[in-house]
């Protein structure tokens, strides 16, 4: 029974789609009714999973209409779950419903909503599909529904500034990148006569033809531009800035990962590419330029969303080259980072959306102050903004130190200088995301309250509760990393290390041993920097500390400022005896200090920037030109 | 003992504040004389605060113009419990040769409770430490008064 | 009994109650010190002590314009995390806390006063404390890279062909090779970590965030009362935690033998290390622009970490 | 003779991509994609091509009589380019239906006036 649970995931929320459209698109209790169902449905039947692949360290695999192999040909298509494949299964799971959640409220001022529940089931059906299925035509054709749901959504609400132009350059660079994959998808097919991972890592064993390495290298430039890595990042910021903040988390929370996924897979278990050094570089190199070029344009961004969208690039470039590093603490690192941006930058998103739905923008320059006002999700913003910085006790924290930790172990072992300039890079560019977040908080939450948002209300249930649950995930996978070290990121790096395991289920015990594929031991990663007594202790710190701050002396503070009326002097903000005036500091402008040095640098990034779609597309020609060029260099 | 460790702190760490209320600059001068090395206020623990919310003894200098004299107000009522007021010079006293002026409203008395004035057109250092001194030590009576 | 040794080890010892007095009295000794050099007689030593006190006597006024949970909670933040990061340093071969990687728990921590004063000068609402925080935050970038780039330098030289991120290792070796200061391949780097110092505590050339006589004390300029007297305490502890780590990287290696000489000549080395980088700097410099200082740290500060890194990646 | 077919399966789609890099106007871009589809569609289908290989239909008589033709052309690859081209009308058609709402918001296709969002 439990091997069909996968395919019945992703079919019933695909049944769902149509099912919507049929039946709900006049009606919204039908509709968000039947919407919800698939996808709680779909998340009870992931979780079920958790025990026997995560715990027990099976691989669940079921072949559509039961054609297994004959005679060590895969002739059907197979869905395989590994722990691999399950780890990311959760997070678009978990993302999917957390989002449709929010979108019951956030959504429903919108038209046309029976398209807007119809296509995110699509894109969810899509993206688990993709992260379990065993077959590579079968991943392609998953990429295309995601990238056509996806550039739907974010055209979806086309009345918009920028709508149309997003989804444009969305659907070109997309399907640009498919394009590429199916290229290198029909040159692996006319190598190996088959379409099943399983088969193709196994009869790649052997060693790579020509062939085979163009089509390498045409598949991760196809993942590359599904996880959005510089220079393929530019049409990311576009859409994940336009689209409805629901989607914008669904895009940083599973889309993207689609894309991570596609490459650990690619690389590690399908051509098992990760063992040569030079390829390794070639991905850590892409890695770091990804995540400091990410960083930087988003401390330049004045939009919410934009800002938070180059910071999905960014955070995407550590999950890249913590995984380029062919490492055991590599890939957990990468892993955990994945899942950690999954969290936090979904509850970033989504206190946008609350700040967009409350006050109708997102412009840093027009918002201010709104702690005041929006108490609940300035909490839950913070929450995000400290674990996206990687400040101790947060999620963000645990997997930066393990990439940190990772890449300086690399630089040690290999003796090579480069891998040490990636870890002070790394560190660097936590500091300046730190340093955007701050941005942030400045220009939106704290700050002085404009006049035209007097009137602002705090944000419905609905969607406080998927932004609670998310900061107490990010909460909790802090303190609790060894917990999710042991049931989710060591079975999944052990999966992505042991191909062996991966090709016997698929195709019959011992066929991979007659191919000449090994097994790898994986030691668990140890975690040995904090020890768990000091949490108990710390709470004594705090308290003595909160002790002196309260008791120490008298506190006092006065009315709420209401409109209208004369209030205290004493409890104003100190003008230098000036009348309290609204004299705002624009968050666009808060480092400036650190800009006029870096002008030369911001000048040259703006003019890459430029916005035209057919720029866009030669970057992609070229970056794939250049991988398939390295490719060629380090394989032959 | 740690109330009395605070109120014997009270009046060793004095920090100012000054307020310019329309002098002609000679006080201003001779209070920043008095932390230059000769006369080195730092030594009793005075120091020069930048804001109103972090001082203890305001000075105020000038004859209180009619410009300044609301925000002199606004900004006393900024200084946290327990503060000091100290009038340096003879204009805030008594506004001084500016007295009859239609743009000067001295005396400071009027507007807020004044602790300790130094006379003088300008006082010396000397004379300003010594009320800046006594300003010190009603602080710690203030404060004794707020913690009984 | 873990939990009680764990407790008088954040508390008492290298903890809360050690770092909290000492760094008052190294915020004298530094008062007294540039007073001296001034031709000044000085406050007393304990004058931090009397600043401390009284401002817990005072009344703490919490502007309406601020959110009440940020305002107070931030100094408590900052608090607790520089009482954390001295349970990490060695203080003279005495390492509370220690394990793999313990330098980056160090350059987090370390982050988290800067960080808390941000929130916490933010959350006043004042535009004041608005181009505060922003300077502060340029700051931070500003030393932080420096900062990376010398601990890397002192992990590789301590760990040789192994990894060895943790301070642990570092003093180990220290006690077995001499003072990482002696090799001459560390000397930019000891250099590019004494001015880094002074920038991390934000005294005087390197204050631009605090600018009393610019900008009413940046981030500060709502607090009153015993959150400002906490703020004023964290960065007392921040001046010793910085000397600290610089002792315990390139000065770990004088041992005498008894535990407690130890940690006097760690202590006399603390107080010789804040005289050099910062009362000196403070007595003899002017504050800098925010521009200037970020060009500074990016160049100069870090081109000398990056020439010992080099040099010892090289095996010098 | 399959290697023609290899050849211009590759000149359909560098020409495509030039398209896209290159042209302008909106709905040439959304050509050159039409036009790399149907470039990577001919090489699938010419992968599965077999050179005087019958078509592979056989009956369950011939499998057991031993007489299937043991020469035929893979079917396979055929149902990857059906999938393939389907998936390609629908991209063709999304794209030219965002061209067309695009030249009501913009009054052009052309695509260095479509730039609002950039930096």
């Amino acid at each position: 029974m439990i091997q069909h649970f996968p395919v019945l995931a992703v079919m019933l929320l695909f049944l769902g789609a149509f099912c919507v459209e049929i039946f709900g698109s006049n009606n919204a209790g039908i509709r968000n009714t039947i919407a919800m169902l698939a996808a709680t449905i779909a998340l009870v039947l992931i979780y079920a999973l958790i025990k026997p692949v995560m715990i027990d360290g099976e691989i669940i695999s079921s072949w559509m209409g039961n054609w297994a192999p004959v005679s060590g040909y895969a002739i059907g298509i197979g869905y395989e779950v590994d722990a691999l494949s399950l780890f990311f299964a959760l997070l678009v799971v978990t993302t999917f419903w957390l989002s449709g959640v929010y979108s019951m409220s956030y959504m429903a001022k919108d038209h046309h909503l029976g398209h807007y529940y119809t296509l995110y089931l699509m894109l969810s059906g899509s993206v688990l599909g993709l992260v379990m299925t065993g077959d590579v035509f079968n991943m392609f054709v998953m990429v295309e529904i995601m990238t056509f749901a996806s550039v739907a959504l974010t055209a979806f609400r086309n009345e918009n500034e920028g709508t149309l132009e997003a989804g444009f350059k969305y659907l070109v660079i997309g399907s640009m990148g498919s394009s590429f994959t199916l290229t290198g998808i029909a040159l692996i097919y006319g190598q190996c006569h088959t379409l099943n991972m399983a088969q193709i890592s196994a009869q790649l064993c052997t060693g790579m033809t020509p062939t085979t390495i163009m089509a390498f290298a045409l598949i991760v430039a196809g993942f590359g531009v599904k996880s959005y890595i510089v220079p393929f990042h530019t049409p990311a910021a576009d859409a994940y800035m336009v689209a409805p903040t629901s989607v914008s988390m669904i895009f940083s929370g599973m889309v993207n990962k689609a894309g991570v996924y596609g490459m650990i897979r690619v690389l590690y278990i399908i051509f098992r590419a990760m063992d040569k050094s030079s390829v390794q570089m070639l991905v850590v190199i892409f890695g770091a330029v990804t995540m400091f070029i990410g960083v930087t344009m988003a401390l330049a961004q004045h939009d919410f969303k934009r800002l938070l969208a180059f910071h999905s690039i960014s955070q995407i470039g550590y999950v890249i080259t913590a995984i380029g590093l062919g490492s055991a603490l590599g890939i957990t690192g990468g892993l955990f980072h994945a899942m950690n941006h999954t969290l936090f930058k979904g509850l970033l998103f989504l206190t946008a959306g609350a700040v967009l739905y409350a006050t109708g923008t997102t412009n840093l320059d027009k918002l201010g102050g709104l702690s005041k006002k929006m108490p609940k999700t300035c909490i839950c913003f913070l929450i995000g903004a400290f674990s996206i910085s990687g400040l101790p006790p947060f999620n963000g924290f645990v997997s930066k130190w393990l990439v940190y930790q990772a890449t300086y172990t690399k630089a040690v072992e290999s003796g090579n200088f480069v891998y040490a300039i990636v870890t002070v890079v790394a560190l660097i560019v936590s500091v300046m995301t730190l340093a955007s977040f701050i941005k942030v908080t400045q220009a939106v939450f704290f700050g002085q309250l404009p006049a035209e948002l007097k009137k602002t209300q705090e944000a419905p249930a609905s969607m406080l509760v998927p932004m609670y649950i998310m900061s107490a995930l990010c909460v909790l996978c802090g303190i609790f990393y060894p917990i999710v070290n042991k049931y989710l990121l060591h079975p999944a790096t052990e999966a992505t290390l042991n191909v062996t395991n991966y090709i016997d289920r698929m195709m019959g015990d011992g066929y991979a041993a007659m191919m000449g594929a090994q097994n790898i031991e994986v030691a668990p990663v140890q975690f040995s920097y904090w020890n768990p007594i000091v949490w108990l202790i710390l709470f004594v710190v705090i308290f003595i500390a909160a002790f002196i701050v309260i008791t120490g002396s008298k506190s006092s503070r006065g009315q709420i400022l209401n409109p209208g009326v004369k209030y205290d002097p004493k409890y104003a903000t100190f003008f230098s005896g000036e009348e309290e005036l609204f004299s705002q500091v624009g968050g666009s402008d808060l480092f400036w200090g650190f800009k006029t040095d870096w002008k030369g640098y911001y000048k040259v990034l703006e003019g890459l920037h430029s916005g035209i779609v057919t720029d866009y597309a030669g970057w992609t020609v070229m970056a794939t030109a250049i991988i398939t060029i390295c490719m060629f260099i380090f394989m032959r | 003992m740690f109330n009395k460790l605070i109120n014997d702190s009270a009046s060793k760490s004095p920090w100012l504040y000054h307020i310019n209320s329309g002098s002609c600059n000679g006080c201003d001068i001779e209070l920043v004389a008095c932390l230059t090395p000769r006369y080195d206020a730092e030594r009793f623990g005075f120091k020069l605060a930048g804001t109103p919310r972090h001082a203890d003894i305001v000075v105020v200098s000038g004859p209180v113009t009619s410009q300044s004299k609301e925000r002199l107000i606004r900004t006393l009522a900024q200084v946290p419990e327990p503060k000091c007021v100290v009038s340096l010079g003879s204009c805030p006293k008594s506004g001084n040769v500016f007295k009859g002026s239609y743009s000067v409203e001295a005396p400071l008395d009027d507007y807020c409770h004044v602790d300790v004035s130094v006379a003088g057109c300008t006082p010396k250092p000397e004379a300003i430490m010594e009320g800046l001194y006594k300003a010190a030590l009603i602080l710690k009576e203030k404060r004794e008064a707020m913690h009984k | 009994m873990i939990i009680l040794r764990s407790l008088f080890y954040i508390l008492i010892f290298p903890g809360a109650l050690f770092t909290a007095c000492f760094g008052l009295f190294l915020t004298g000794v530094d008062r007294k010190v540039v007073a001296r050099m001034q031709h000044r007689i000085g406050p007393p030593l304990r004058q931090p002590m009397y600043d401390f006190f009284k401002l817990l006597g005072k009344e703490t006024i919490i502007p309406h314009a601020a959110n009440k949970i940020a305002f107070l909670g931030a100094p408590i933040i900052g608090f607790v995390s520089l009482a954390l990061i001295m349970l990490f340093i060695p203080v003279g071969g005495l390492t509370a806390f220690s394990g793999n990687a313990d330098m980056i728990v160090i350059l987090y921590l370390i982050t988290i006063p800067g960080v808390a004063l941000i929130v916490g000068g933010s959350s006043s609402g004042s535009p004041y404390a608005g181009i505060g925080i922003s300077r502060e935050m340029v700051t931070m970038m500003a030393y932080e890279l420096p900062f990376v780039l010398v601990l890397l330098a002192v992990a590789r030289k301590a760990g040789g062909s192994e990894l060895a991120f943790s301070m642990e290792k570092v003093a180990e070796w220290q006690a077995a090779n001499g003072n990482m200061l002696f090799q001459w391949s560390m000397i930019p780097a000891a250099i590019a970590m004494l001015l880094v110092v002074p920038a991390e505590v934000g005294t005087q050339p390197f204050d631009v965030a605090e600018a009393e006589t610019e900008i009413c004390e940046g981030p500060l300029i709502e607090y009153s009362g015993s959150a400002l007297g906490m703020f004023k305490l964290n960065t007392a502890m921040k001046m010793f935690v910085m000397s600290g780590l610089f002792v315990s990287l390139f000065l770990g290696g004088i041992r005498t033998g008894f535990a407690v000489c130890d940690v006097i000549v760690f202590i006399l080395l603390c107080i010789v290390v804040t005289i050099i980088c910062m009362s000196t700097t403070h007595a003899v410099t002017a504050r800098l622009k925010i521009e200037h200082l970020f060009k500074f740290y990016w160049t100069f500060v870090a081109g000398m970490a990056l020439c010992s890194l080099i040099l010892v990646w090289c095996g010098l | 003779m399959i290697i023609v077919n290899y050849i211009a399966s590759i000149i359909l789609i560098v020409l495509g991509l030039y398209a896209v890099c290159t042209k302008k106007n909106l709905i040439k871009v959304v050509l050159g994609l039409g036009i790399v589809d149907y470039g990577v569609n001919m090489l699938i289908v010419s992968l599965g091509f077999n050179d005087g290989g019958t078509a592979p239909i056989y009956q369950m008589s011939d499998l057991l009589n031993g007489v299937a033709p043991h020469f035929f052309v893979d079917p396979v690859p055929q149902a990857l380019t059906l999938t393939s081209i389907v998936i390609g009308a629908c991209v063709d058609a999304m794209a030219l239906s965002l061209v067309i709402m695009i030249y009501r918001k913009y009054k052009s296709i052309n695509a260095d006036d479509v730039r609002r969002l950039h930096g």
